[in-house]
């Protein structure tokens, strides 16, 4: 029972990773990002490349500097031209990126599966309750609250946190206050992508790479990141554990209907409160 | 006139390495045939497009490909797809020899007489698994399988067999297709105190499934044997995780016949490394496209298809028999685990069923016109 | 006081095509339909259009929910499989008659669609996109796994009876007979889009979308004209489906699949989601182009992306939305 | 019929432990015009709100003719006459001014908008999308929208603010016309005095959430606490 | 030196033309107000410094520096602070996070947060709630308190009185008497013919997108003003 807990906080930890670049792409932009998944995937390959050269952490490194680097340009050269369009519109954006990426990944690293190892810091189990249990995994749960609680206390005592969190309700007038919102959103979308690919590198070893895989953890993200109410940090940490724990009890207790639990749960909440659970946003 | 093959195929879906592994056979086995000077002394040509494992687009696709002149059809993978088009062969006057589609329908229920299987439908893999069985000491089995039609009854097939060599099935676990985390599964099997667990998964679920299993220490405590678990390609991916893991095998490169030898040997040539399951597979469908259009001396379908029932095709695996009923081939089937041959880890053949004793019961009616 | 003449030169509304364009322009897109078979060269090409015509009809339904409703649905594919699924299963069991079944197919999504649209139409933005996505998927997962119903996963093929309201109905599996058939039912659905938009429901529609919590204190009930959007949209998309359905002759679970409601959305917006015509038009536009990337084997998908990218960044409004400003330069 | 057009009773409203209405009467007579006036953040567009159906009552009554429609939604309560504006504007930025005023006309059986577009200056941009029209424009519509179809009773929420000074005179003109000649009873939540003191028949002061007096426009202007509470120098 | 000067300034949205050809000027230390009938482009005039529109022809100078590129924290970032037209509180943010916001330009100067919540003692009491919660005319505190908190040389502030009452607006007018006398400069956009009379010194009316008239408003009555701002 308490394994199964864990198992769902390492999942959940695993979807805020990602939900949370897209509460901070959203926020600032306004951009529903399908990108995210593949930026997510392409975090993986790059860091299973330098792993697969024997330095895993120099990896991780890398992911992240490089899709940081990418998220910058990605700000520059997409979002901020299509800033005035209909949200509508950028989404169609994002998912000709997506399309781009996975098809240039498949170039490059082919289409067959990979694995990505653990580090050698980090592999074998430790006995919970006379069960094994992978290491990995509770690093993979200490990652993600590090990075909830380095956030949030960024996002809400620093001033770049305050304008962040301005510009993310009115970037109009949060620049009328001074603040250059296209400097501010590059910093927001690079640091959303940098956590793409962290938690790309993260889930590599839990998971298989392959082009698609950032497929099949966005509609989960999704998910947690309206549940958790559009724009919202906190939200999307309830949200994110709530999945994760409704994912595993749902495959022990309710089989049949797993796959779609999280959808109901989702339905249920935004029938109770169509802004999920933290939302104010208008 | 030259011999055209259409070859729709999974470019860029769920099954998109499987769908290049296709590629791969197909090209060898028309370079091979062209360096001969063709088959019967037609020039092979082919023409491929993506279907994404997607039956409309399959359908879509295959379409195009006989409206462009290539008649005969192979190289779709998921059994949706085959089971999509095999109702059209006739409208559109083509073939379909299916070498991956693993559903009983397409020679069952759904028979028609324009389409033709190569390779091991799922009761035939069913039939295989109880022999090996009886020689195992495990007796408590758990079972996880995808929650799609081919998982299902695979899975209850097995608790069947596990039932009638005397042992109990301690859980029987159906997972959603492409799902990321198996740990709730992984520490269902456990709790249950099976002896083996009974995997029926593929590409991506079957790799995610092995490796989490590895990091939770499953796999060096019991037992891990499957069906479509241990293909090569699944294999390579895993690495060091897939040892010592047991399943069945439709076609493995170790696979000690003749011509096999003289296959393996020509495609390491030309690819530098053994063939896979599914490429052993496909190859052996354009071995039979080959031989009926010999046969027939023909590349007009509707001969082709006159040439095929009853047939015996010399194949990879030996000589084997088109079923005139229902269009399967009879061939053999396999039982075998992974191990270290020459360095790299391969599924190896331990125990070989005959194509007799495989042979699945003819349920096919086939409306002969 | 004098008036604001000067103030008000800012940009003046879009009149609708006159109602007598209106007409004309259907009637020849109709006589278009009925010369179709000598226009189009050969089976295949029929057979894409055919095909094309089904995406086309599904665009437009995600298209009027966002014109309409102001909501952008990513399960759409949700009625289109409805659709299909009611035909095939039906016809397939010989439960009901044939015509009664197509009646059926047709009325039940729109019937499940508009009690939806009671419940999630007041939600908005991407949380009704995901909130549309589920129920995509849930229907997805019911008919992925209920293997009695259709065969699952796999799906299931069905015969056509001989006669569907009294013609022969093989014809529904002919590439000229679908093409024209579709073409027509395709302009007759934008013909009554366009007059639904000019009508008074569907002023009161778009009011509702644009601010709803005004609406009601000028005294409308939003619920209805929300949820009746909805059901339109569905109609159309169960058309589609059941077109689709029966030109097959084939039912599979991917038609429910988001990626289908995905597709179909990536349609509408490339044609130009603020037109009636704008969604068929982007989905006959990107159907071709897909068929055409196929040739670059795997590599198809970077092609469309980097379309999509393109098209995007030039033409925000869609290709429609590129016309009409062409055309109101020109006529400068 | 009862001799209060619409009538307030113990009306209540709290945000978390502080009360924006705590407990408020108020009655307006078939006809009259009344000014509800009162510091910032007293509480007269929750009185509005909780009139309108806009916001929750808990624990008042609200009563339009002497027919009780606390439980009433905002769309039945406009069908039976209720109308009113907002302080901060409420439009449809979408349609053109004159698309937006038909759809209202429509709710309640066709009225003519030529008039209330014409009064309210509109008629030189009925063709321009709402969103590209200036604030002070803005207001005029928001306005107008409550206009349409002369309904019997009016709660305006500060339509004079963002108007031009003579502007507001001749808003302030057509009030006094529809409740002379229509007998449109006017609840008007206004800052500027001059409109108030030139329309109202009777004014309420609101503050903290409270009634601190009701009287004619004479008597408050000469109540001392209202001036120093509220009116400074305006008085 | 004026800390702003429009000179001949043609702007435009998307192809409306709206200005056409505005010239005035604010120094340092003067009241100016800007009158005008609806819809004639004065809040635009706000707009165009701020990047919002498409300058077609003509220039601003802030500080006798041309600005060449007009983008919505430029003018913030030197020296300028707006009180908006619709008053653009963030509604999420809590007031005294409103109230930060203002001191993004980190410039130095008399006004602080305590100073503003003393000025306006209900941004004190409420302080931690969301900017949403507040009325109409706390809102309209909120905006000009926060413009106080940028320290301005220029304080911008498009009709500021509207949603407030009657004291606060006399409070207003000797608030920026005051500033004006402190060496701020004051461009106040009004209908208010009380206020503008209590408040600046010069005027300018902006009619049919250019400025048609300008003076001291020493020399004008109430209803003479009145009047310019009718044609
Ligand atoms: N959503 C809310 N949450 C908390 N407090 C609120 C909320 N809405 C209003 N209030 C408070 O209720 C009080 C009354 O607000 P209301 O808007 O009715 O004032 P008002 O009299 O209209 O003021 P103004 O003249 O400034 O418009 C104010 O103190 C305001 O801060
Ligand atoms: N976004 C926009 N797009 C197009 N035109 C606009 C836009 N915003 C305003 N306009 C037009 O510009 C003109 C000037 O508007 P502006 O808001 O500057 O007026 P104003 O003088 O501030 O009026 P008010 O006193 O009502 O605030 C108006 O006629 C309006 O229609
Ligand atoms: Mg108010
Ligand atoms: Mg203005």
């Amino acid at each position: 029972m308490f394994i199964q807990i864990l198992n769902g906080i390492v999942y959940g930890g695993l979807l805020y990773l990602l939900a949370v670049g897209l509460v901070l792409i959203f926020g600032l932009r306004e951009v529903v990002n399908f990108a995210h998944g593949s930026l997510f995937m392409v975090g993986a390959y790059l860091g299973f490349t330098v792993a697969a050269m024997g330095y895993w952490w120099g990896g991780l490194l890398v992911s992240v500097v490089a899709m940081a680097i990418v998220g910058c340009m990605l700000d520059a050269a997409v979002f901020r031209t299509l800033r005035k369009q209909d949200h509508i519109v950028t989404v169609l954006v994002t998912f000709g990126i997506l399309l781009i990426l996975e098809t240039t990944v498949t170039a490059i690293w082919g289409k067959a599966y990979l694995t990505y190892p653990v580090p050698r810091l980090l592999a074998g189990t430790v006995d919970i309750g006379s069960s094994p249990f992978p290491i990995y995994r509770l690093f993979v749960i200490a990652v993600s609250v590090a990075v909830a609680l380095s956030l949030s206390a960024w996002l809400r005592y620093t001033r770049t946190g305050l304008y962040i969190r301005a510009a993310s309700t009115d970037a109009r007038v949060t620049a009328m206050q001074g603040i250059n919102v296209d400097r501010l959103s590059l910093i927001v979308v690079g640091l959303g992508t940098a956590l793409a690919g962290l938690s790309g590198v993260v889930a590599g070893p839990l998971l298989s790479l392959s082009p698609t895989m950032g497929n099949y953890i966005l509609i989960d993200s999704f998910i947690v990141v309206v549940i958790g109410g559009l724009g919202s940090f906190a939200g999307a940490f309830a949200a994110a554990l709530l999945i994760g724990q409704i994912h595993n009890f749902g495959a022990v207790y309710l089989p049949w209907a797993s796959t779609v639990l999280p959808f109901l749960l989702m339905v249920a909440i935004l029938i109770w409160r169509p802004t999920g659970f933290a939302g104010s946003r208008t | 006139d030259p011999l055209r093959i259409g070859v729709p195929t999974d470019l860029s879906g769920t099954y998109a390495t499987l769908g290049e592994e296709v590629m791969r056979a197909v090209h060898f086995a028309v370079d091979e045939a062209n360096a001969n000077g063709g088959v019967a002394g037609h020039k092979v040509e082919i023409k491929s497009y993506d279907t994404e494992a997607k039956p409309d687009l399959a359908r879509r696709q295959s379409e195009k490909l006989v409206s462009e002149g290539y008649p005969i059809l192979t190289g779709l993978i998921a059994s949706g797809e085959g089971l999509a088009i095999a109702p059209l062969m006739e409208r559109w006057g083509s073939i379909y020899v299916s070498t991956i589609n693993k559903a009983d329908e397409l020679t069952g229920a759904n028979c028609v007489p324009g389409v033709f299987r190569v390779n091991t439908q799922s009761a035939m893999d069913a039939a295989t698994v109880k022999p090996w069985l009886a020689q195992r000491k495990e007796k408590k089995w758990a079972i996880v399988a995808a929650d799609i039609a081919w998982g299902r009854g695979s899975g209850k097939l097995f608790a069947e067999a596990v039932k009638s060599v005397g042992g109990t099935v301690t859980a029987e676990l159906y997972t959603p297709a492409n799902i990321n985390d198996f740990a709730p599964y992984i520490e269902q099997v456990k709790k249950s105190g099976a002896e083996g667990v009974w995997v029926v998964l593929a590409g991506r679920d079957a790799v995610n499934f092995a490796q989490q299993s590895k990091q939770f220490g499953l796999t060096d405590a019991i037992t891990v044997a499957g069906v479509s678990f241990t293909t090569d390609g699944t294999v390579k991916t895993l690495g060091a995780a897939a040892k010592g893991i047991y399943g069945i095998i439709n076609y493995s490169s170790t696979l000690d016949t003749p011509e096999n030898k003289a296959f393996v040997k020509a495609w390491v040539a030309k690819y530098k490394s053994p063939p896979t399951n599914f490429e052993g597979e496909t190859y052996m469908g354009m071995q039979v496209i080959y031989q009926a259009v010999q046969a027939a001396n023909s590349v007009k379908p509707a001969d082709v298809a006159k040439a095929m029932p009853g047939h015996t095709f010399d194949t990879i695996m030996g000589k084997l028999v088109m079923r005139a009923e229902d269009h399967q081939l009879l061939k053999p089937n396999y039982f075998g685990v992974v191990e270290d041959v020459d360095g790299t880890l391969r599924p190896v053949i331990k125990t070989t069923v005959s194509a007799k004793d495989v042979a699945p019961p003819v349920t096919c009616k086939m409306a002969s016109k | 006081m004098s008036t604001i003449a000067h103030g008000a030169a800012a940009t003046v509304r879009r009149k609708p095509l006159a109602g007598a364009a209106l007409f004309v322009t259907t009637a020849v897109a109709l006589a278009v339909g009925v010369a179709l078979p000598w226009l189009v060269p050969t089976k295949i090409a029929m057979s894409l259009l055919a095909q094309a015509m089904f995406d086309a009809l599904l665009a437009t339904s995600v298209g009027f929910l966002i014109l309409q409703n102001g909501r952008v649905s990513f399960g759409q594919a949700a009625f289109f499989g409805l659709g299909g699924y009611s035909v095939g299963v039906l016809i397939a069991r010989h439960w009901v008659a044939p015509e009664v079944a197509v009646l059926i197919a047709i009325i039940l999504p729109t019937l499940v669609a508009f009690l939806l649209g009671l419940v999630i139409a007041r939600i908005t933005g991407v949380a009704h996109a995901m909130l549309t996505l589920a129920v995509g998927q849930a229907f997805y997962e019911v008919v992925f796994r209920w293997r009695e119903l259709a065969k699952g996963d796999d799906g299931m093929s069905f015969n056509l009876p001989r006669h569907l309201f009294g013609l022969s109905a093989s014809g529904l599996q002919d590439p000229a007979v679908m093409m024209v058939l579709a073409w027509t039912i395709l302009v007759l659905v934008l013909f009554a889009l366009a007059l639904f938009a000019r009508s008074r429901i569907g002023q009161i529609a778009a009011a509702i979308r644009d601010n709803e919590e005004r609406a009601r204190f000028l005294g409308y009930s939003t619920m209805l004209p929300r949820a009746l959007v909805y059901a339109i949209a569905a109609f159309i998309a169960a058309i589609a489906g059941v077109l689709s359905a029966c030109y097959n002759g084939y039912i599979a679970p991917q038609m429910f699949h988001w990626s289908v409601s995905g597709f179909a959305l990536i349609m509408a917006i490339i044609g130009g989601a603020k037109f009636i015509i704008g969604p068929a038009i982007g989905a006959v536009v990107l159907f071709y182009i897909k068929d055409y990337a196929g040739q670059f084997a795997e590599y198809w998908p970077a092609i469309v992306g980097i379309i999509l990218v393109v098209v995007t960044l030039t033409m925000p409004r869609g290709v429609v939305g590129l016309a009409a400003t062409l055309w109101k330069m020109r006529g400068r | 019929m009862s001799a209060y057009a619409i009538e307030g009773v113990g009306l209540t409203r709290r945000f978390g432990g502080f009360a924006a209405l705590d407990g408020v009467d108020i009655a307006v007579k078939q006809g009259e015009i009344r000014g509800l006036i009162g510091p910032n953040g007293a509480g007269k567009s929750t009185l509005i709100d909780v009139l309108s159906g806009r916001a929750p009552n808990r624990g008042g009554k609200v009563l339009l003719n002497g027919e009780d429609i606390s439980d009433l939604t905002p769309q039945e309560r406009r069908r039976r006459g209720m109308a009113r504006s907002f302080q901060r504007t409420n439009i449809f930025p979408e349609l053109t001014v004159e698309q937006q005023l038909r759809v209202a006309s429509w709710a309640v059986a066709g009225a003519d908008i030529d008039e209330v577009m014409d009064e309210l200056h509109l008629t030189a941009m009925a063709d321009v999308v709402a969103a590209e029209i200036s604030y002070g424009d803005q207001r005029h519509l928001d306005l107008a929208l409550a206009l349409v179809g002369r309904p019997t009773v009016l709660l305006l929420d500060e339509p004079a603010a963002g108007l031009t000074m003579e502007e507001s005179l001749s808003l302030a003109r057509i009030l006094r016309d529809l409740a002379n000649r229509w007998h449109v009873t006017v609840l008007l939540v206004e800052h500027d005095m001059q409109v108030v003191f030139s329309i109202c028949d009777r004014v309420t002061v609101l503050h903290l959430g409270r009634s601190l007096s009701e009287g004619t426009c004479d008597e408050i202007r000469a109540d001392p606490t209202v001036v120093a509470a509220y009116l400074g120098t305006e008085a | 030196m004026a800390l702003l000067a429009f000179n001949d300034v043609h702007a435009l949205y998307g192809r409306a033309r709206i200005l056409n050809g505005v010239t005035f000027a604010v120094d340092r230390g003067e009241r100016v107000a800007l009158v005008g009938r609806n819809g004639v482009g004065k809040t635009t005039v706000v707009n165009t410094l701020c990047g919002m529109t498409r300058i077609a022809q003509g220039q601003i100078a802030v500080n006798g520096r041309v600005m060449k590129d007009l983008r919505g924290y430029i003018a913030a970032q030197n020296g300028i602070a707006v009180v908006m037209q619709g008053r653009g509180i963030l509604p999420s943010l809590t007031v005294e996070e409103n109230l930060l916001l203002g001191t993004a330009t980190r410039r130095p100067g008399p006004w602080s947060l305590d100073k503003v919540q003393a000025l306006f003692p209900i941004l004190r009491e409420r302080r931690s709630s969301p900017g949403l919660a507040l009325s109409g005319g706390q809102q309209q505190m909120l905006a000009i308190g926060r413009a106080l908190m940028a320290n301005p040389d220029l304080l911008i502030l498009d009709e500021p009185s509207e949603g407030l009452a009657p004291v606060i607006v006399d409070e207003l007018a000797a608030l920026l008497v005051k500033l004006g006398e402190d060496g701020i400069g004051i461009l106040l956009i009004e209908q208010n013919i009380s206020l503008i009379h209590r408040v600046a010194q010069r005027f300018y009316v902006l009619s049919k997108g250019a400025v048609a008239e300008s003076g001291s408003l020493h020399d004008v009555s109430r209803d003479e003003l009145k009047r310019h701002i009718a044609i």
